[in-house]
């Protein structure tokens, strides 16, 4: 269909002004550019955190600019239409998004960002849905039918694989024995492709049956969970950036159906963005993507088994068994990792740092590239915590210091630190970088027990000779460490 | 309508037009790939979330469904349902998207 | 014609066309400022000249008003000769460009 | 006037096909977008030695796509026309381009592609000329006429600023003397400017009469001679650069005129990459761009005088002299300037460091942005002589290390090396970055006599205890060093 051929979505792209909007239709034409211009110096601002918050406000500034511009332009203007229903999507939309913003803690970010990504899918589909639908019984352009069908299937994957995803991560133990791949899983997947394709082309043939686009939408809708229902709970993060590539191109083709250049502009932006994410996290954990999507990543039957690493070799350290390794340190480095994110210790993790740093001891904090579960999210959380980015130093700089390193103290790391990923090639880590702590005068190591990350594979770090393991969750261990080095 | 070199066929329908469309869509690319690889660790989440937030554009197609909310035909109904969706999806996106991503922006701050 | 305001009144003739020039000028100057920051100092010369053949791509425009040879109006003679020298004033730029700075750039290599 | 209203020129760009060509007009829109993109990926290319050969392949690639989309597009075919002609142009201008391309020496770099953004300045507007002539006496567009008048103005200005560029270049040191600004420079620039304006008003207002575009070059082209002539022979390079993003301008505005995509995307490429490198080279001269344009930059009559600074403190060298500093050092750093590309001594060079390499001596070369007459024209003529581009050393890395160097051997540099940047804030180019070429333990500097630089200002490096003056040629006095350093 061709959504030019729609009167008043026509009006916006074509020519003709409607007397009574306050913007023509080539008015309207230049604020979309202008707010084009916004998202891209938006996304340059994210380039440097100093330039960062200004982004994002140009980034909403650029939205504002574009919601002017539809509102104010000639589309919407001598039309009856139900204004009401305008203001309420409006503000159900605006009222349920601030206070999501505002509540979600920290750590709560993936699951965050799966779902805005869900939403913004749904809301291509739903729109290149709308144009069709209105567009049935006029004739129609084999750009916008092909720019619907893509719209339809991205959309609606996008959808319910964010909402997958997002359960998945709200609770990653209990969820992750549950699905694994059930027998055909593939042949399942790639007949839903093919039955959605299918439709597809129905579509592009004959565009006056609702009913093909609404199988599109079905079938990417249960492909989407087919798709992502298997992948594991850890592997969400790339699944993540993923679709949030998927909800840029939906919106790219949603900009093809109705002739818009700013939706294509800002859906092609999110669309590399989420690609060169994906891209750095794949490299990050040593994967190819259709492992990470295909692959099962489990505990490898044929590797060491944990008893054989640490039988007998692992050493428990009490907080005041740690507190004493402090004593006449010089330089400190704190390895997060996700354990960190589960017990929120971020801020008790600062305030051990500021009492170090009150001991001239120098502190830096070992940001690996994939540690937690989202790329970037010990900054994220260490940033709230007040932490200055200055402190945080990337895998590259820090790995070739750790020999100077007296104490590295690893709270609720495990994969990233695992020296297994450079000495054995068989493990499922194999090549993966990780940050080389066992080179370290001293390591102390904070998690609950141990079992093992999200790899599923004993960690020898845990059982070297200068290796302490501080058993406990992350915060309660940090609060006692604390609490004794106050009392020196 | 034939579908083989359905691409050319394509082009030959929206005439320029698409050509045009399609340069913007390449230039588009190419821009976001050049900025974001720019883009350093610390800031991929804001970086996820903020450009989420971009992809609530589609509030724009959401509007435009709208003027559907007047319409006469068959299924101008469903359309008009379908719009209301779109748009509080993407105004939840849109709206929370940039609140988080600032609230998380704010708290990076160098001390120097 | 009126000039003031021209801006808005130039897009009000050529449509939404001029805007999807603009819109490309836009992106490919974006293009353009983030690719070439990344040129290392070494090959500023090189960059120089590869973009001076770049910019003989009028070569096509010059192709295109030959067909003012075969024109009949008034001014089709003079714009017949001004088509012949864009046509080899672009020439010369294009391949000489091209030449030399693939000549230099061979000579750029790591023994490494 | 709008080319889309000329028949043939149209066809292009419309909808329709003309029978008989090979191409339909969207087929030759798409070929036009897939050479965009090969220059795209030329530019890419140029970001790293290693693919630079590559990228510039990629660019001709692109070009040869365009002209292939052209000829066998819709617009050429089904027209009688005079086949010749055309074969002519292309052949005379192939055949000169090549002959330029393959005889020109590296020194002559900065002439050519002066020259050669004449050309394209110039072709860009004989193309507006050509499509506002045919378009006389059609209903045009007000888009169409600005780019016209746009393209004239800048093709016109262009192309004789980039030959009085040209031969400022070819014989810098007679010329220098000569132009000087003529009284009421300023005013008689500034009225040039306003004419050409004026003259582009009336073509927007009527856009029947000929002479108004005749008239808008023509002032232009006057315009380009009275800019560039007072500019000092040396600031040459800037002005071309700048040029150089004229050009591209000159292909955008053209694209804008012809409606074609192709010229508008490489023509901003050319744009930006034009206003880089001026700003990059304004940056490292330590002066704005609108002082290079109208400032002027002689010998300050206030600074130190030559005597004061040399006189009786020059230490002049012989060869045997300075081959014995050679004995036992360790680290060498040659420090290329102007001079030596006048001297045309590049390959004299990589014998001389062949040869201190062959005696275990550390050699590396300190590349100033502005050494030279042309942003990485030191880089250009030292690859020529096959040194190796990883002992290219930028400034802001060698300058730290100075202090450890045995040997400074300057060629041909002087204002690059001239420590009065850092020390008089007076000077004519205080604040330029320098590199610390008198930090190292012992200096030689390869000159034919005490004149100055660019700059016109002595250097007190010249005057230093620790300095060795070795007069002459830059070529020939490294060659008896080379002989005497043979017979030890
Ligand atoms: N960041 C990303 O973008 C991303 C994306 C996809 C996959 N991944 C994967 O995620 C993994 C991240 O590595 P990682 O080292 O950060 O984490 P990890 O290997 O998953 O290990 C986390 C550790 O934290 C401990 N822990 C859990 N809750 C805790 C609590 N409340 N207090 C203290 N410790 C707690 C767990 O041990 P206990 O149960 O014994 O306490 C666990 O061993 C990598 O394998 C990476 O490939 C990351
Ligand atoms: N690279 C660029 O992009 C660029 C652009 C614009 C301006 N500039 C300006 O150009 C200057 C470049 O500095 P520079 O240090 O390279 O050069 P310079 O300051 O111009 O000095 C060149 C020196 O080379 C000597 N020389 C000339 N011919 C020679 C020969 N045959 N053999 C040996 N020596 C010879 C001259 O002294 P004798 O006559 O005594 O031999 C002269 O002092 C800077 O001031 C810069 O601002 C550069």
């Amino acid at each position: 269909m061709n959504a030019l051929l729609i009167l008043p979505l026509a009006q916006a792209a074509s020519g003709e002004t409607t007397s009574g909007s306050l913007l023509s239709a080539q008015g309207a034409d230049l604020l979309y550019l202008i707010a084009s211009i916004f998202f891209i110096l938006g996304i340059k601002g994210l380039t440097h955190p100093r330039t960062a918050v200004r982004g994002n406000a140009f980034g909403a500034i650029g939205m504002l600019i574009a919601v002017a511009a539809t509102v104010a332009g000639p589309a919407l203007s001598g039309h009856a239409f139900d204004f009401t229903m305008i203001a309420a999507g409006i503000a159900i939309g605006a009222v349920l998004g601030a206070l999501t913003a505002l509540k979600v803690e920290m750590t709560g970010m993936p699951q965050l960002v799966a779902v805005f990504n869900g939403f913004g899918g749904i809301a291509s589909a739903l729109v290149a849905g709308g144009a069709f639908l209105l567009a049935i019984g006029t004739e129609t352009s084999l750009q916008g039918d092909i720019a619907t069908a893509a719209s339809g299937l991205i959309g609606a994957l996008t959808f319910t694989g964010s909402i997958v995803a997002f359960f998945k991560l709200l609770d990653l133990r209990s969820l992750r024995k549950i699905p694994g791949a059930i027998p055909g899983q593939k042949v399942l997947n790639g007949l839903l492709l093919l039955g959605a394709l299918w439709f597809g082309v129905q579509l592009v043939q004959d565009s006056s049956q609702v009913s093909t686009y609404y199988a599109i939408c079905a079938i990417a809708a249960v492909l989407g969970i087919t798709l992502t229902t298997p992948i594991g709970g850890a592997d969400m993060p790339v699944v993540i950036a993923l679709l949030n590539s998927y909800s840029g191109l939906a919106a790219a083709a949603t900009g093809f159906v109705i002739d818009n250049n700013v939706l294509i502009v800002s859906g092609s932006l999110v669309g590399a963005s989420g690609v060169i994410l994906t891209a750095i996290m794949c490299k990050a954990m040593n994967r190819s993507l259709t492992n990470v999507i295909f692959g099962s990543l489990g505990p490898s039957a044929d590797g060491p088994s944990a008893d054989d690493v640490y039988g007998g070799k692992v050493k428990g350290a009490s907080p005041d068994e740690v507190a004493m390794l402090f004593d006449g340190a010089q330089r400190v480095v704190v390895v997060p990792g996700y354990g960190m994110a589960v017990a929120q210790a971020q801020h008790t993790v600062r305030d051990l740092a500021n009492l170090l740093e009150a001991r001239d001891i120098e502190v830096e904090f070992a940001i690996h590239p994939v540690a937690g579960r989202m790329p970037g999210h010990m900054n994220v959380l260490l940033a709230e915590a007040d932490i200055d980015y200055d402190k945080l130093k990337e895998m590259d700089e820090i790995n070739p210091t750790f020999e100077t390193v007296d104490v590295a103290l690893v709270i609720g790391a495990n994969d990233v630190v695992n020296p297994v990923a450079r000495t054995d090639p068989q493990s499922p880590i194999a090549g993966m970088p990780v940050l080389d702590v066992d080179k370290a005068r001293t390591v102390v190591v904070v998690k609950r027990s141990l079992s093992p990350g999200f790899a599923g594979i004993p960690n020898p770090l845990f059982a070297m000779d200068n290796t302490y393991m501080m058993f406990g969750d992350g915060k309660k261990a940090l609060i006692e460490l604390i609490g004794v080095l106050k009392e020196e | 309508m034939e579908l083989f070199g359905c691409f050319f066929v394509a082009a030959a329908d929206g005439g320029t037009s698409l050509i045009a469309l399609l340069t913007i869509f390449m230039l588009a690319v190419f821009v976001g790939f050049e900025l974001i690889t720019k883009v350093p660790p610390t800031l991929h989440t804001p970086l996820m979330s903020g450009s989420n937030a971009i992809s609530g554009i589609a509030i724009v197609g959401a509007l435009l469904s709208v003027v559907a909310l007047g319409g006469e035909g068959e299924h101008a109904g469903m359309a008009r349902w379908l719009g209301f969706f779109a748009l509080v999806f993407a105004t939840i996106n849109v709206v929370g998207g940039f609140l988080v991503t600032h609230r998380m922006l704010a708290m990076f701050r160098s001390k120097k």
